[in-house]
């Protein structure tokens, strides 16, 4: 059975792994992004995390899941750049500071943490669901934990994860009507958001990657 | 895909320091970030003009730097907005205590980079206002025009506001002076080709070996109508019509106006474009105080120029034509 | 292919129309010629300079007419020498009394069509001299340099001279500037893709998607050698490797670098390329007193760049760095 | 039977039907430059030929054979630039000069003809035969007249007009030595030298057009 909870050093090994992914999905991301805005979001999103993943590398051992991931928000920000730097690195860093205190990830703390992500999105993007974002996925995959009652880390990174996929792809069948695509209008119709479609790759890399861990590590 | 580069990652920051190397006697390079200003910065006294926004309009932001242009600019990688650290860092070195002016193009990723770079400034008491460039009439009706981008038409609004914050005014009227400017111009442009991201490799978007669009943006994005191409007086002569119709102007009326090459569109066209848009201006009864036809706002090697019309009073004249120098612009009395 | 013009045939005509058009600053147009002159011409007791070639290589030549640049410039067909009758009339108009030299390219038409203007020229008493310029180090061996055709080096001979004549000097001493400023100087291009002629509506040479030929000239002439694209600063070590084995420096030398671009390229690339020949001039001993980046001679909407380096004495140095101002170019003190 | 001579105004007829032709050769003669040259030659002869045309269009009445010519030469040396403006012109004006005071070309008019335009042409360009130029076609064209005596017009023409094909011809095993393609050097092998290539179409077009009059000009 895969872990139940993550601690620092699994979150440390869980951000290289979506750096990894986003390596190698950067091309995907591009062309998403080349299709309904400027094209450089694959690109954003793969220095993005190297930068995150360096950073994280480069803090003390003691540093615990909150200041990883605030860390990792500030790396991530003052990294890439475009709207995805301000919003992600934000996100990130709301993550950590709800994380305040805590020693380990489990379960419990996926909702919590998802949620003021969700918050700190709204506050910086002002886009609202349905408008063809990163929201949508964001927003999905906290709908999809409504009710899951302290679920095991495993599953309810599932169910979000499977709820951030759904949500990225609802946005293909969405027009735009924020950031540099919304001058496409009904035109962006059937391509998904790049920023929303990212966001189902974490979560689906955080699920990936708990899934590889030997059961000993719980 | 073929390009003079030696690393698709460090295409931004290669060009920004060649940049530098190459025009010392206008500006410098900030160490470790992606940012020249001025030779002189910080001017005690003056506003501080602080342009910038995604790398790959080149000679736009970074080239506009120098006496009687910005003060500083801070490039991102390719069509990527900055991060906030080096903006934040380049508005401290060219802050000369009176404020400091932000001015780039309306992209969602710029607007949330600058204001949160703005934020951080605001923590160390320095005056920072926005002015956020909105000249393309083909990205949202004049109902929205606040949401609309902004292209070549850059050009304009740092020159007026660096020549009035050369004049030592105020950061209130510098701010005021660039909002006049943006206020009173209008851009459209046609775009032929796609450029190729030196990160990918490939064409942001596909166009057919006939067909033009028109009103397409800096990066690709979607224009107003996309239809085989016509003879250049004709494309010109419907880029000026939809200019007009948004153009705060009146017969009689002075304007500047800017030829902007996209990168790989010969001067040769772009001057053959200028004589058709110049008539096009004398019939609408505008006479035409100063013409700029170069590529001062590329989207690499995209194939397209756009036009940017500015109506000018007198201050807006007066602060056009003053002298300034800048590794891409230089202009005397 | 897609070109934003009118008529192939009538391209270069209306493109030279359009720069008069736009920049009455600095010039005007001869009526019914492809020429352009000052706006204050003729100068008199100025020894006139005047430039022309082929269209195709916009800003080059028509664009470096001005105060301080040349009196006059004669512009062909896309890539074709202009005939006798223009150049004749375009040496009369900015004749001031001091004599009349021709600055061009070592071409074979454009030598002939310009001999033969002199010849026309000398009939009425005219004075003419001609420096024809030959800084492409690819084009033959140092053994044969008078045969070797002249490509972006254009721009620092056309500086030194005007700025020469400029100081009110007698035609020798504008033509020993003209020659010495010739002699000091080297270039060497690359080539990564074919222009397009309008006329003919198809590139001039083909060219696989992953080479380049070192050497190519500004009209597809083929250069000495063709192999797989390399990163820029191998490809930059290559060119500049070339240029100093022929070039007349020795170390500790001040020397002026110019980058051009041939049309499609983005200016981004430029500036990565200069930084690369930035390093190999200071490994040589070098010092760069002035660096220009930019398209000054391109070739239509071909890829690719060029370097020239040319050596400075005190007087090259005094006549480079003169102010001067012209639709392509202005430098202030 | 063809005619046996030209009057001024058959000549202007033929220089039109030349012009014509030219500008059907024009994507050929620029597709050969192209491979050796700077790819403007064939838009410089359809040009050069169009001013001619229009020059003699406009010349008064009168106007004798060797007025044509000259004003043909001006014409297109004014009208064309490049190195064969300036060639072809003078030798235009040379053949002219070698009519003067002839109301006819006849076939013992030829020789001269061709012969000063040789003559105009290395005076000018300095070229040598086996340089890879318009000269070794027209060289090749006297040639083939070398001994003919008193030979009708349409003969004569035939006979230059195959000399400066083969002439032109033969230039594609040549290295190039002179003008613009002489930087290829043996690059320029297995191609035919453009201005050789355009004189050997204007003789082969003046052949043809003469061939097609019917006897009763004659
Ligand atoms: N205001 C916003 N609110 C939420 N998400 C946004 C907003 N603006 C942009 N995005 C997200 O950012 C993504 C684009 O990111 P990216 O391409 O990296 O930046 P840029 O748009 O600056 O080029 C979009 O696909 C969208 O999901
Ligand atoms: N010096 C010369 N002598 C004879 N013919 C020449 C000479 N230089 C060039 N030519 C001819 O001119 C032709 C090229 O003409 P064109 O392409 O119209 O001019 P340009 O070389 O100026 O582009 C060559 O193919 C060659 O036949
Ligand atoms: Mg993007
Ligand atoms: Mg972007
Ligand atoms: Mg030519
Ligand atoms: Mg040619």
């Amino acid at each position: 059975m895969p872990p139940n909870r993550m601690n620092a050093s699994d979150l440390r090994q869980m951000l290289a792994y979506i750096a990894e992914t986003m390596a190698r999905e950067e091309a995907y991301l591009t062309s998403l992004d080349s299709a309904i805005g400027d094209g450089d979001h694959g690109i954003t999103m793969r220095l993005g995390f190297q930068a995150i993943r360096e950073k994280v590398n480069g803090l003390e051992e003691g540093a615990g899941v909150d200041a990883i991931l605030r860390e990792a928000g500030f790396a991530f920000m003052g990294a890439t750049g475009g709207a995805i730097g301000v919003l992600l690195g934000k996100m990130l860093m709301a993550a950590g500071a709800a994380l305040r205190g805590k020693q380990e990830i489990g379960g419990a703390e996926l909702r919590p943490l998802l949620s003021s992500m969700e918050t700190a999105l709204v506050a910086a993007g002002k886009a609202k669901p349905g408008d063809k974002t990163l929201l949508d996925a964001v927003h999905a995959a906290n709908e999809a934990l409504v009710g899951e009652v302290q679920p095991d880390l495993l599953s309810a990174l599932t169910k979000a994860s499977e709820g951030a996929c759904r949500g990225a792809e609802s946005t293909a069948q969405m027009p735009a009507r924020i950031g540099r695509s919304s001058r496409l209008g009904d035109r962006a119709l059937g391509n998904p958001d790049p920023g929303a479609t990212s966001f189902a790759i974490i979560l689906r890399a955080m699920t990936a990657w708990l899934q590889k861990q030997s059961p000993s590590a719980d | 895909m073929k390009k003079l580069i030696n690393d698709h990652d460090a295409v931004a920051a290669q060009a920004i320091e060649g940049l530098a190397l190459a025009y010392p006697q206008y500006l410098r390079k900030l160490d470790g970030v992606m940012a020249v200003v001025r030779r002189d910065a910080p001017v005690a006294g003056k506003v501080a003009v602080l342009t910038g926004g995604g790398s790959g309009h080149e000679p736009m932001f970074a080239g506009f730097v120098g006496r009687g242009w910005a003060d500083g600019s801070v490039a991102g990688n390719i069509f990527t907005s900055p991060p906030p650290p080096p903006i934040y860092e380049a508005a401290k070195a060219i802050h000369g205590g009176a404020g400091v002016l932000f001015l780039y193009g309306n992209y969602a990723g710029d607007v949330l980079n600058f204001d949160m770079a703005a934020e951080m400034l605001a923590q160390e008491d320095i005056r920072v206002s926005t002015v956020r460039i909105t000249d393309d009439v083909a990205s949202a009706p004049p109902e929205r025009r606040s949401e609309r981008r902004g292209i070549a038409g850059d050009f304009f609004v740092i020159k007026v506001a660096s020549a009035r914050a050369e004049e030592k005014a105020g950061l209130n009227q510098v701010t005021a002076a660039a909002e006049k400017a943006n206020d009173n111009m209008r851009s459209m442009g046609v775009a032929l080709s796609s450029c190729v991201i030196p990160a990918s490799g490939r064409p942001i978007f596909e166009i057919s070996e006939n067909d033009m669009e028109i009103g397409m943006g800096l990066h690709g994005e979607p224009g107003v109508q996309r239809r085989p191409i016509l003879p250049a007086d004709e494309v010109a002569g419907d880029m000026m019509k939809r200019i007009l119709a948004d153009l705060p102007a009146k017969g009689g009326d002075e304007v500047a106006i800017l030829v902007n090459g996209l990168g790989a569109t010969p001067l040769s066209e772009l001057f053959i474009m200028f004589r058709a848009a110049c008539r096009c201006l004398s019939d609408a009864g505008l006479s035409i105080v100063r013409t700029y036809v170069g590529n001062f706002a590329a989207s690499l090697d995209m194939a397209g120029c756009s036009f940017t019309v500015m109506c000018l009073d007198s201050e807006l004249k007066r602060l056009l034509l003053a002298p300034a120098e800048s590794p891409a612009f230089v202009q005397t009395a």
